[in-house]
């Protein structure tokens, strides 16, 4: 259960490797790492982007990430579960976020990976802002995102 | 009662300043009353405050909605949806 | 769309980093990258594992792996997919499989992959057997598993 | 009709050979009746296929069920249900 929030890049590989070798030895033997990334788009709604400015809460933003992944670990029986969201300016392709779920079997990883995602989005204090070649805009929060986190709370889980 | 404000991404620029202390009138106690009381300071308070755009709000940095109630010391935070990820 | 079967180990941040970068310039821009990795669990059934043999039917498994991609494909609006599977003998916290799968947005890529999860597991004709302090015995298939992918059954995606 | 048949896993272990090639009587035209036919041939076989253990079937490397038609050329394959990943 671990959350970091950072302006510097993460090595992917390194932190699923970590993630998968964990807990050698200990009780619960992990079978699955489920993994989220996210990147800087390329394109969106049509424009392209020069560069994605990520503002967040400080004093909030680590305190919420956590909340989001002990409540997954209440509703899944997964092994450990890790978020890195990266703030500041990032270029097209950087990476943003990282959400890792290990656990013995592969549907608890499945859900809890997809649960914290859909609940970071929404829960999280994170704003972005493009620089495109039509200028800068904030961007919109998506009435999707609302509705992804809407089916969990009709989940038992 | 001394509580302090923050403002977040477009709402920060729109108020230009990102923080600042306020000395409440005693019967505001929510975060409707305290909304509307920031819309009273202006047309371009107004427009953020007067409840047709989205604020979120967070106390003491835990997302609340509108009928939280404030108290002396709190840390109150305005923001748009968030947009992480 | 890749289909890999092998014995050597696979190089997880290499693969990832390779999708995540990969349609450069192109149209749809990847925005989501959603992975699995199956590993060899140190104790399975309460037993310590000291080798798992993984066998398969080598002319059919690319055959029947291809053909969960492009059911995957057809189901959502994803821009690429890879799995890569091991088979031969492996040890306790070796790799078996890999799965990931790049997208626009988040929920067609958490789709994708875990449907191709679920159909891998019981549909691709691959076979375990277990070493273990108890002596050697092939892996039962789990009812589990077939409850998972009748899910995506009664699913229009 | 000749057909070529292979075994795997468990059932490969058990037969004690993983492929043959088959001359099949012409009134053996579906995987059931094929089945039927593997366990006449003795006690071993019988186990294996009178029906109360799982054992699926491939044809030409798709799975089939057992209602599937068998033609000349066809390769058979025989397992018991899948368990990678």
């Amino acid at each position: 259960m671990t959350v970091r929030i950072q302006i510097e890049d993460f090595d992917l590989g390194y932190e699923l490797m970590s993630m998968r070798l964990a807990g050698h030895g200990s009780k619960e033997s992990i079978g699955a790492l489920v993994s989220f990334v996210g990147q800087v788009r390329e394109l969106n709604d049509g424009d392209a982007i020069n560069t994605l400015t990520l503002e967040h809460y400080p004093e909030m933003t680590e305190k919420a990430l956590t909340a989001i992944e002990n409540e997954a670990k209440m509703r899944w029986d997964i092994i450990d579960s890790l978020i890195i969201h990266r703030v500041g300016t990032l270029k097209p392709q950087d990476q943003i976020v990282l959400v890792a779920v290990t656990s013995a079997h592969r549907g608890e990883a499945f859900n809890a990976c997809e649960f914290i995602m859909d609940y970071l989005k929404t829960s999280a204090p994170f704003w972005k802002k493009e620089a495109t070649s039509q200028g800068e805009r904030w961007v919109e929060a998506k009435l999707a995102d609302d509705a992804a986190k809407e089916r969990w709370e009709s989940h038992a889980g | 009662m001394n509580i302090k404000i923050l403002y977040f991404a477009r709402i920060k620029e729109a108020v230009n300043y990102s923080t600042e202390e306020l000395d409440l009138p005693s019967d505001i106690s929510t975060v409707t009353a305290l909304k509307h009381h920031l819309s009273q300071r202006g047309a371009n308070w107004a427009n953020l405050f007067n409840g047709k755009q989205v604020i979120r709000a967070a106390i003491n940095h835990t997302l609340v909605d509108d009928l939280a109630k404030i108290q002396a010391g709190d840390e109150v935070a305005f923001f748009p949806p968030v947009t992480g990820g």
